[in-house]
């Protein structure tokens, strides 16, 4: 797949479909809601993460959906604990893979490690045990499905929920216009940990989503991707909308698609005009008792926020640490 | 366990509640939750596979003649019909 | 002690039924309860709900095995759940369906009374969308007689506030054009 | 052969950390807390001098330990961790599901009191608290036995017939910062009674499995079912365990032992160290013509009911000295289970409990003659309370 380079799939060519690996690890059978983007993005995680590999996954719709007993859609080695300790999970799987390695106790290929999780799981009570893992240097992939809110409870809000949005906790009401934190920027504090490899995400751009997990998987160390997940259930948008709705969040500037490797921004996918907010809002319910006031001002933000970015990519030194010291040193 | 999964004792549960076959999702069938499936209009259709990608249930198949259609896990959620680059597929109710 | 099992999919509003019935029944002076089935319930999938009412305090903390009705919004389910296989003696089953009695009992072999009403299409003229949870209010209320109609009008209200009207008008068309076909030997 | 090796003077932690490395720990996840900490301490410098050859975690908490632990073990390496006190607490959630998914960790608790008010100190309350995470726990009362206990435990838990979580518990600081002697072992003995672990179920991808998955109502109570008989019949391998280890180094141990019992109609009960000082009281007491014995459980999960009706046979009065509360409850954790375990039986001893020796109060050899005096009193005035914190002002 070389001819599309890592992560360069800015044209949607049409016929790329057929030169994607046909093998399924995220199976059918499992049970998301009817139109869920986690779903499709997980399938297609998987299938860029491929066989080698060993997957820790959090509490959470995608862990529900996936694993009632006695079945399981995944075909990778797939280990759930709990919920606000995959990363550390994911630290002890790789701290024994070193140890069976250098005893020469391995067969096969070194496997990757992935960890999964919700937004709730990565940004709210797994933050903590995730930046320990960061830290440390530990040579995994964490993949934040980010639907934005606790789905798999009834769509509660999480730190991740975007500002003014409905939930069951945010509700609009006299006194509330809905969710009334702006969206936490775990990309941000991803990079801020020094990592080689930082990147959003979303199944609007499959292929992009695709070729940024094959390269966080390939990058040795700690890697982070941030998936936009659309979820028709918990945004009170149409089933069939849901890649169209991921698309419009990177054509709306809400959600850029970009990667930051070894502290250096850049944007992978480049919408030709920025559409306004509201092309993205209007078809969601959540966002529907909005006035314009607060749709301005998520403009406002939004339009800044993406500004902010663009230097960002031409900054002229890099957002890293070296988390290894390099040899020599 | 091919027991149906509500009769299983306690014996014949692996240590540690382990579920040993990947993959066994396959075995329920998703396809009950559609009230409406998708049907390709083949004059139209280019065999691009976009509808293949695009669906979170895999519930897409290639056919030996290139063309796309459902499998039995569809769960009728349309976003094909939506990302269709020509248009070609449209849902259809089931008929109860 | 009446108990009524809904059969419907995630999002398409079963316990909501429930729920409003067990307000009614209450609002009428009985003792109810409204529950769903406490699973992880997704869009789409096939759940349960269920509803008891009685006069004197209802004591019971589990599923409805033996329901007196069977009410199913979605007649795709018929093949997947079989709501009737244990459905009690001389129980009801009241379907959303356009086909006819002698069809249904043709299709399926029930020879239970069967409580018909083409709920899609009301929901559809009257509401505007097709959901039909509270409409098939409307034909269990005519094939049962467990509350009055009326009564239905409290918990929309409170529960739809403005839609109350439009779901009460689906459930009172519903009412009219259920038809009802005996128990077969 | 009996190794009859010279007895060295190290801090009860260092000789745990030794016998850890000696078993050969592979992963090993450390978050700092006392009393454990030296433990971790000397394991990351054997670590990092290549004297172990193991990974070492450093975890930014202890719910991590433990849910690396997790990790490590289901990938199949020899997996060891420490905690005390909050820590152990924090880690509770995660400890049922390490012990559900029968993943052989060992871990080493040094027992030390629950916060609120904060206390670094000694007693139960931590390991009392966790009482049903269904994993082996194992009570130690000296260095010896916690350097014995930490080797043994490794093959208890990763034995197939078992395949159980084990924890062995020694008391903070008046063990794990108590320089005393130590028979300790050479390597080549210990990989000949210690054999390399065998995972038996692993996260690997030339066989995928799924771990972790979740249970509907229709089979969470077969999952339970196949827990509870997994962690009683790990009694059997315990005991050969220990039993090969006595003959290996002439220190044997039971679930339940005695110390002068015989004739004794009176009986002191207790677990961990403040056991030797009991041992004291019962040797004076029997000087001065008191007739006294001891019982000292050393396996509390799972739990020795033979061993225990057998051990009080003779008994008339039991005295239970608990180092832990059951708060609002009827009896302290360790008396409310010795009288349940005796309550089948026809005849049945008076048994009393008194909390001692509660958030590191020291426990003089006298306090236990003067438990003897209060409960035999207390029998002869008709039995009201049957439960009491010894020693508290006012």
């Amino acid at each position: 797949m070389e001819k599309f380079g890592f992560a360069e799939s800015t044209k949607f060519d049409t016929y790329a479909s057929r030169m994607m690996p046909r093998e399924e690890f995220f199976t059918s059978g499992h049970r998301s809601c009817q139109g869920c983007g986690e779903a499709l993005a997980v399938r297609w995680a998987c299938k860029a993460i491929g066989k080698d590999a060993i997957i820790a996954h959090a509490t959470g719709c995608m862990e529900i959906v996936s694993s009632a007993m006695p079945q399981t859609a995944w075909m990778h080695p797939w280990i759930h604990v709990a919920f606000e300790n995959t990363s550390a999970v994911a630290s002890g799987i790789e701290a024994a893979l070193k140890v069976l390695e250098r005893k020469g106790r391995l067969k096969g290929p070194m496997p990757k490690v992935v960890a999964m999780g919700g937004d709730g799981g990565t940004s709210d009570i797994g933050l903590q045990s995730l930046s320990g893992a960061l830290e440390r240097g530990t040579n995994f992939t964490y993949i934040c499905w980010d639907n934005e809110a606790y789905m798999n409870t009834g769509i509660q809000r999480s730190s991740s929920t975007p500002f003014g949005a409905m939930t069951t906790t945010s509700p609009p009401g006299k006194l509330s216009f809905g969710q009334h934190t702006w969206k936490k920027d775990m990309v941000a504090i991803a990079v801020a940990h020094g990592i080689p490899y930082v990147a959003t995400a979303s199944p609007g751009y499959l292929f992009d989503l695709y070729f940024k997990v094959k390269k966080a998987v390939e990058t040795p160390g700690p890697a982070y991707i941030h998936v936009l997940s659309v979820c028709p259930t918990g945004w009170r948008s149409a089933t069939d909308l849901t890649v169209r709705l991921a698309r419009l969040a990177t054509e709306t500037a809400v959600f850029p698609l970009f990667e930051v490797v070894d502290g250096r921004y850049r944007l992978t996918v480049q919408p030709p005009k920025i559409r306004p907010v509201r092309d993205y809002l209007k078809p969601q319910g959540r966002f529907r008792h909005l006035r314009d006031p607060e749709v301005e001002f998520i403009q406002k933000q939004t339009t800044d926020r993406y500004q902010l970015l663009l230097e960002k990519c031409q900054a002229s030194c890099a957002e890293f640490v070296p988390v290894h010291v390099p040899e020599g040193i | 366990m091919s027991k149906a999964w509500d009769q299983v004792t306690w014996q014949e549960i692996e240590v540690g509640g382990v579920l040993t076959e990947p993959g066994t999702a396959r075995n329920y069938n998703t396809g009950d939750w559609r009230s409406s499936h998708p049907v390709w209009d083949k004059t139209r259709c280019i065999k691009c596979g976009v509808c293949w990608t695009v669906c979170p249930e895999a519930g897409i198949t290639e056919q030996p003649d290139g063309y796309f259609e459902m499998n039995t896990y569809c769960k009728g959620c349309g976003i094909c019909v939506k990302e269709c680059v020509t248009g070609c597929i449209k849902m259809v109710l089931e008929e109860s | 002690m009446i108990e009524i099992r809904f059969h419907g999919r995630g999002g398409q509003g079963a316990v909501t039924s429930v729920e409003l019935l067990a307000l009614a029944a209450i609002e009428e002076g009985k003792f109810a309860q409204g529950f769903p089935s406490f699973g992880p319930e997704r869009r789409g999938a096939p759940v349960l709900a269920f509803c008891r009412v009685d006069d004197k305090p209802l004591k019971l903390r589990c599923k409805i095995l033996k329901p007196d009705v069977v009410v199913v919004l979605d007649a795709s389910l018929l093949p997947i759940q079989n709501p009737p296989a244990d459905l009690r003696e001389g129980g009801i089953i009241v379907l959303n369906t356009n086909k006819s009695a002698a069809e249904i009992r043709q299709a399926y072999g029930y020879t239970h009374t069967l409580a018909l009403v083409d709920a899609n299409k009301v929901a559809r003229e009257v509401l505007g969308v097709p959901i039909v949870n509270t409409t098939m209010i409307g034909a269990l209320l005519r094939a049962t007689g467990l509350v009055k109609v009326e009564t239905m009008e409290a918990p929309l209200k409170e529960r739809f506030g403005p839609l109350a009207v439009k779901n009460f008008n689906a459930m009172k068309v519903a009412y009219e054009q259920t038809t009802i076909e005996e128990q077969r030997s | 052969m009996m190794a009859h090796k010279k007895r060295l003077g190290m801090e009860v932690s260092i000789a745990v950390s030794h016998a850890v490395q000696l078993a050969r720990a592979e992963a090993i996840a450390a978050y700092p807390i006392t009393p454990q900490t030296h433990i971790v301490e000397h394991l990351s410098s054997l670590v990092a001098n290549g004297e172990l050859d193991a990974e070492f975690v450093t975890v930014e908490s202890e719910h991590s330990a433990m849910s690396a632990s997790i990790g490590a073990a289901a990938t199949g390496v020899r997996t060891y961790t420490a905690t005390s006190s909050q820590g152990l607490a924090l880690m509770n959630e995660i400890l049922f599901i390490a012990s559900a998914m029968r993943l052989p960790i060992v871990m080493t608790v040094a027992n030390r009191a629950l916060s609120g008010p904060l206390s670094i100190w000694n007693d139960h309350g931590d390991i009392m608290a966790a009482r049903d995470i269904g994993w082996i726990q194992i009570f130690v009362e000296n260095g010896q036995e916690a350097f014995d206990h930490s080797i043994m435990a490794f093959k208890i838990a990763e034995d197939h017939r078992v395949l159980m979580p084990t924890a062995v518990n020694l008391d903070g600081f008046i063990l794990s910062h108590v320089v005393e002697a130590h028979e300790l072992m050479d390597q080549e003995t210990v990989d000949g009674f210690l054999p390399p672990l065998v995972p038996y179920h692993k996260l690997d991808p030339a066989k995928p499995v799924t771990m972790g998955a979740f249970a509907m109502p229709e089979l969470y109570t077969e999952c339970k079912m196949g827990h509870q008989v997994a962690l009683t019949n790990s009694y059997g391998p315990i005991l050969e365990v220990w039993r090969e280890w006595g003959e290996l180094t002439g220190r044997h141990y039971k679930p339940v032992e005695t110390h002068r019992t015989e004739g004794a109609k009176v009986v002191l009960l207790i677990m961990g160290s403040l056991a030797e000082v009991a041992e004291t009281a019962v040797d004076t007491m029997r000087d001065q013509g008191i007739p006294v014995g001891l019982v000292k459980l050393r396996l509390w999960r799972p739990f020795p009911f033979a061993d225990l009706r057998q051990a009080l046979a003779g008994a008339e009065l039991v005295i239970v000295c608990d180092r832990a509360l059951s708060l609002g409850g009827a009896a302290g954790p360790v008396q409310a289970e010795v009288r349940s375990a005796m309550y089948p039986l026809a005849k049945k001893p008076h048994i009393l409990g008194y909390a001692v020796g509660l958030g590191g109060r020291d426990v003089q050899p006298e306090v236990f003659e003067e438990l003897v005096q209060l409960a035999q009193a207390e029998v002869k005035k008709g039995p009201s309370e049957e439960f009491h914190i010894y020693g508290v002002r006012g």
